[in-house]
């Protein structure tokens, strides 16, 4: 294997330093499936889109497409046992985690097959099964679920790391850094990953905070933290495998920075007025896609490979539309279910009809 | 008159109560280039500058509390939180000192602020579509403002500027394209008024903010059916105006309050139960209410449909009571 | 059966759940080496050791977000938030969170966590001594519980943390010296169920905590002049548990419902918009309401004690509804 | 003047290297001034103590004792239309900055000649005219006043800074972290003055923050920091000019962290079970009001000299306390009063009585 693509991988230490890689290059096999994860989370969320646009899918619609190799690198470097948390730009992970896309597509359609049973729709994704405890839409309040769920594990000395996923707009919040403050004084088994876009919504990080490399605010509560290049899915695997064996040894929590670039605007109803389309233009130049699919070239796949491989992707796409276009609504009668888990307070809410 | 949208109205109120007072500025996430989440604010950027039309950190807590901070220092500042769901990150600001200031320090200085803040819903599931107007309601100390139509909408909001107290100002998502007519000039409509929005004679339907445009389409319907309903607009939840309420029901013997919140423990609540006891002998039949279903609200269109009350569940009401 | 105090009670609970469960664990501001705030948790510490009795930083929504956390990984949380004036810190937390989550994601997973509190008073002034259950009330997903007496205090307690849901659990600083007689063994009282604490026909008196001990005594002197009232006490606030209430108007045709909150919006208003409904038929009187007044409670102690609602004011509010 | 005293002050410079001060020393007048405040704030708080204990204070009552070098060094820092904003802790600085004493005792009493009419207590000393915009008893949530103060003076380019008081146990809660990204963002003209007294009620701060240089989490948001020995009035007294130029000059927020320790339990109710004695008896032989008075000693005043200014704060204290016993309670028909500012308003929740 190249060492060549491992430094351009760009590895980082704790504190931001540059170090060259000692851990070996992901073998073909993992790589092909890092780009066809990566591809079909790009093809879902267009599928999504015309859905949006046709009106069968309604709400908030927030693409991950730009940021594709965070997921997959930082997913990678997880264990099964390992707890995930995410925001409401939720796709990616899920599909990486392993959500069943089918369920994923239901959900945004708002189906009863829907992994939330159409309850929770794009910005709610989550399947316990998967340790994968959902997508949440209040920028930084999500961050309080890993740090506890980083406590039952502690508690209970399970080797189980807990990931949280936000963006650079949630780390001017408090919560942000309640969670920094508690984590670090008790040492807890999590991994804040913030996907730096550098905007929240339509407000530049210029705008919105104080300190531009964002993963120095981990360093006002002693946390460990690194920035790493988010538009390589490599870069990110090495981060959080270092991540991860930091955390898991008891030394407490470690914090990512992975820069990145969203392609399209906030949500799907955003036309994106306020970005300079030249400097969109220059981060699509280091896609995280292509940089996987040149990988894969320098490692022999052929065009016709790769080719292959899409082909899949679209047969996948056709399945998972399909499903959900077939998949029912909800039944009216089901609005009640769930409200409490204790059945003889659930009896009491809900209604004869 | 002229016909604007609520959205417009609102936008004019702010405009030209920024022409009229230097103090006046505007704060909140997205509200500057970008033009507000809803758009309330487009333009107000280009024209007024960043300085009086300032983009905020996503950090509802100091958003409320530094307005509240200028206000204590002479300013009159306008923050916004881009929906009522997130204002629960501002309760303490508003509730603990804004509402508390005047009153604890024995009057020395009042609170000027507004906090502008969207309810409403559309397929956003259950953290993102939540009506919660009584949480601030509660509050001796503040004022809960919570406009129906496009002149209430320019005249509160400018009279809201104008206030000396701290005022919560809600307007909901699916009210910003209602059109109406709204005076020219500088309009300014009273805080703490109650409004008969129709007259009639059978029955009293007591309401605000989404659920008088509802309940205005319900009344439509049911005068089909002869039935004339009444219609109360409170647009101020505090202080609240009971006595045309109360003036109404003494005629009509027929109360329904309509509100689009959970009615448990909602400002619907309040409502009944006033009309209950300061009506009672005049009531023919018990207080009906109409609001959601009491869950989560969830992001499936027909379950989202399903569980918010609408003009037919209104009328439903109102035959029920009337029955 | 041990007579013992609310503190003791709510302090065997927990020391009895922590026995039963290792996941059970306690964490809060100065819970630790201090005791609490106000002693519940006094020996803990010393029992358990720091890993179970968690001091935390005074940052109350970290505190309820990652006792939220630890119960969706498995774990039996009850945090404590100092008082209920702080838990505005964690509204967002509970209501947009823990309320949520079981019905957002189809019923995956549930939140069993407890969040203890205090309510109350004592010359605290305006920001120290709020009583604001309602707001918790309000949300469905939540589960408020109030108790007013050591049994129930013990029982609930247990009843809670052994809950797949999230349950705000209040209590009052001017109960925790309450005496009285508390079952031995794991004595469990279930959530959701409204409690008769005195038979009496001619009115029914509907309250909980600090004020269940005010109506207590009320009836004692109302007694004296033969009236004889019915209390019920509702102890759950949410889900609510109203047929007790409707079933004892029915029989004594008058209700009064005491509350120590601010009544408008409040608990109160909820309950007295039920009753009115409910029991259309067979009220004498209109429900009477008896709480606060609606002012920043104030820090001298004249102005304090006339503000909040005593047994003397049930009594005038009882002798008004017969008379 | 006597240099070896501003060394001995140890002026910190941003970031907290030390410097070798340049500025003068307070002059004599000024320093009797001071020790004179110093003791008047130790007297004023020991009655109230008393008067507690006589169950004629109630609520909470919170002690400044052992850090009045604090209130002292930073308040004559300022100029009187600079803002102050501060905590439940606030006798001190009230005293400082002017209040009426008699009027504050009588707020202690809850008389309706109090500062706050006797709606506040302890807790909320507040005058408007002395730009003294109270004491608040919600951890952190105050400093956002301040922030929004010192904005209105930025917008209506006033020369005021904006000065808030607060504990180390503030710095753990996120509205603490808000303010300072806030702050720092717009370059507002605010002071943040943590009294770090090491303790947020019985918890010791190493229990309760990721960082114990509590001046460093103002660095993570760009704020220039520094660390003073909160028991020496001149030490503090020079960090907070530094500061105050630092932001009339336009550059924005400063963040000073005073070192102390206060002599008593959090409140006068607290037996102070927690905390090691002779680390106590350790920070009392640095005592604020001793060394000033050993400063004055330097400077030529005699025993008797300072015997006389104790008896006049004796006098004084007296004065005090009999006015405060004197006045009369708040009417129960004010009950209602201020509300609403607004007249309708207030005329729609004032019953008929
Ligand atoms: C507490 C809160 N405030 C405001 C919003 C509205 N909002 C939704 S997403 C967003 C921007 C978040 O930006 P960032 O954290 O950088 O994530 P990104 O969308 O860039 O991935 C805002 C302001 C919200 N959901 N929650
Ligand atoms: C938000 C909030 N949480 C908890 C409390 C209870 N409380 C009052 S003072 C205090 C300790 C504060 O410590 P610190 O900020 O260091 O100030 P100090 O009392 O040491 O001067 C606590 C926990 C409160 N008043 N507000
Ligand atoms: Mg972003
Ligand atoms: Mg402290």
């Amino acid at each position: 294997m190249s060492t060549a693509a491992v430094k351009k991988a760009g590895k980082a230490s704790p504190n931001g330093e540059a170090q060259v890689s000692e851990r070996p290059m992901p073998d073909r096999e993992t790589l092909q499936q890092w780009y066809r994860e990566m591809v079909l989370i790009r093809r879902f969320e267009e599928e999504a889109r015309v859905a949006y646009q046709q009106g069968k899918i309604g709400g908030f619609l927030h693409l991950y497409i730009g940021e594709e190799a965070i997921a997959v690198g930082a997913i990678h470097a997880l264990r099964p046992q390992d707890h995930i948390v995410t925001h409401y730009r939720d796709h990616g992970h899920a599909l990486v985690r392993g959500l069943d896309p089918q369920r994923l597509m239901a959900e945004l359609y708002g189906k009863a097959t829907g992994v939330a049973k159409g309850r929770g729709g794009s910005m709610h994704f989550a399947d316990t099964s998967k340790n994968f405890w959902g997508g949440y839409a209040i920028v930084a309040g999500h961050l309080t679920i890993a740090v506890g769920l980083a406590l039952a594990a502690q508690r209970t000395k399970e080797d189980r790391v807990a990931m949280v996923f936000f963006g650079d707009g949630s780390t001017d919040n408090g919560q942000f850094y309640e969670c920094l403050n508690l984590a670090a004084l008790w040492k807890l088994p999590v991994i804040f990953m913030c996907e730096n876009n550098q905007y929240g919504m339509g407000v530049a990080i210029e705008k919105a905070s104080a300190v531009l490399d964002v993963h120095h605010k981990a360093r006002m509560a002693n946390i460990e933290s690194v920035q790493v290049d988010g538009m390589n899915a490599l870069a990110v695997h090495e981060a959080v495998q270092q991540a991860v064996e930091y955390t898991r040894s008891g030394k407490g929590p470690y914090f990512i920075e992975a820069l990145c670039y969203r392609y399209q605007g906030h949500s799907v109803a955003d036309p994106d007025k306020y970005r300079d389309p030249e400097k969109l233009e220059e981060w699509k130049k280091r896609d995280a896609i292509e940089r996987v699919r040149s990988l894969l070239v320098e490692q022999g796949l052929t065009d016709e490979d790769i080719a292959l491989i899409n082909a899949d992707v679209e047969r996948q796409i056709k399945e998972i539309v399909a499903f959900a276009e077939a998949s029912p609504a909800p039944d009216i009668s089901t609005l009640y279910d769930h409200t409490y888990a204790e059945p003889e307070h659930q009896a009491m809410v809900a209604p004869a009809t | 008159m002229a016909v604007i949208t609520i959205r417009e109205a609102l936008k004019q109120a702010l405009r030209e109560e920024m022409i009229r007072d230097e103090r006046v500025f505007l704060m909140g996430e997205d509200i500057g280039p970008y033009g507000g989440a809803f758009a309330v604010t487009k333009g107000l950027y280009e024209e007024f500058g960043e300085e009086r039309v300032r983009d905020t950190p996503i950090a509802e807590g100091v958003i409320a509390g530094a307005a509240m901070g200028a206000a204590v220092g002479g300013q009159r500042p306008v923050a916004e939180i881009m929906t009522i769901n997130f204002a629960l990150l501002t309760l303490d600001q508003m509730a603990n000192h804004a509402a508390k200031m005047h009153h604890m320090f024995g009057g020395q200085w009042s609170v000027p602020m507004v906090l502008r803040m969207a309810a409403g819903w559309g397929q956003l599931s259950a953290t993102h579509s939540q009506t919660l107007e009584v949480l601030f309601a509660h509050f001796p100390g503040l004022k809960v403002v919570f406009p129906g139509t496009p002149a209430d909408s320019k005249g509160m909001l400018k009279a809201a500027i104008r206030d000396l107290d701290p005022v919560i100002f809600i307007e909901h998502t699916s009210l910003y394209g209602v059109k109406g007519e709204v005076p020219e000039g500088d309009f300014v409509v009273p805080l703490g008024k109650s409004d008969i929005k129709r007259a009639g004679q059978h029955c009293t339907i007591v309401t605000y903010g989404r659920m008088l445009q509802q309940a205005l389409e319900a009344a439509k319907t049911l005068a089909n059916d002869g039935i004339e309903a009444e219609i109360v607009d409170l647009r101020t939840l505090r202080p609240l105006d009971i006595a045309p309420v109360i003036e109404s029901v003494q005629k009509t013997n027929h109360a329904i309050v309509v509100t689009e919140e959970w009615p448990t423990y909602g400002v619907n609540a309040e409502i009944a139960a006033r009309i209950s006891r300061d009506a009672f002998d005049y009531l023919d039949a018990p207080v009906e209410r109409v609001g959601s279903k009491e869950v989560p609200l969830p992001y499936a269109k027909n379950l989202e449909q399903y569980a918010l009350p609408w003009a037919k569940d209104v009328v439903t009401a109102v035959k029920a009571t009337l029955a």
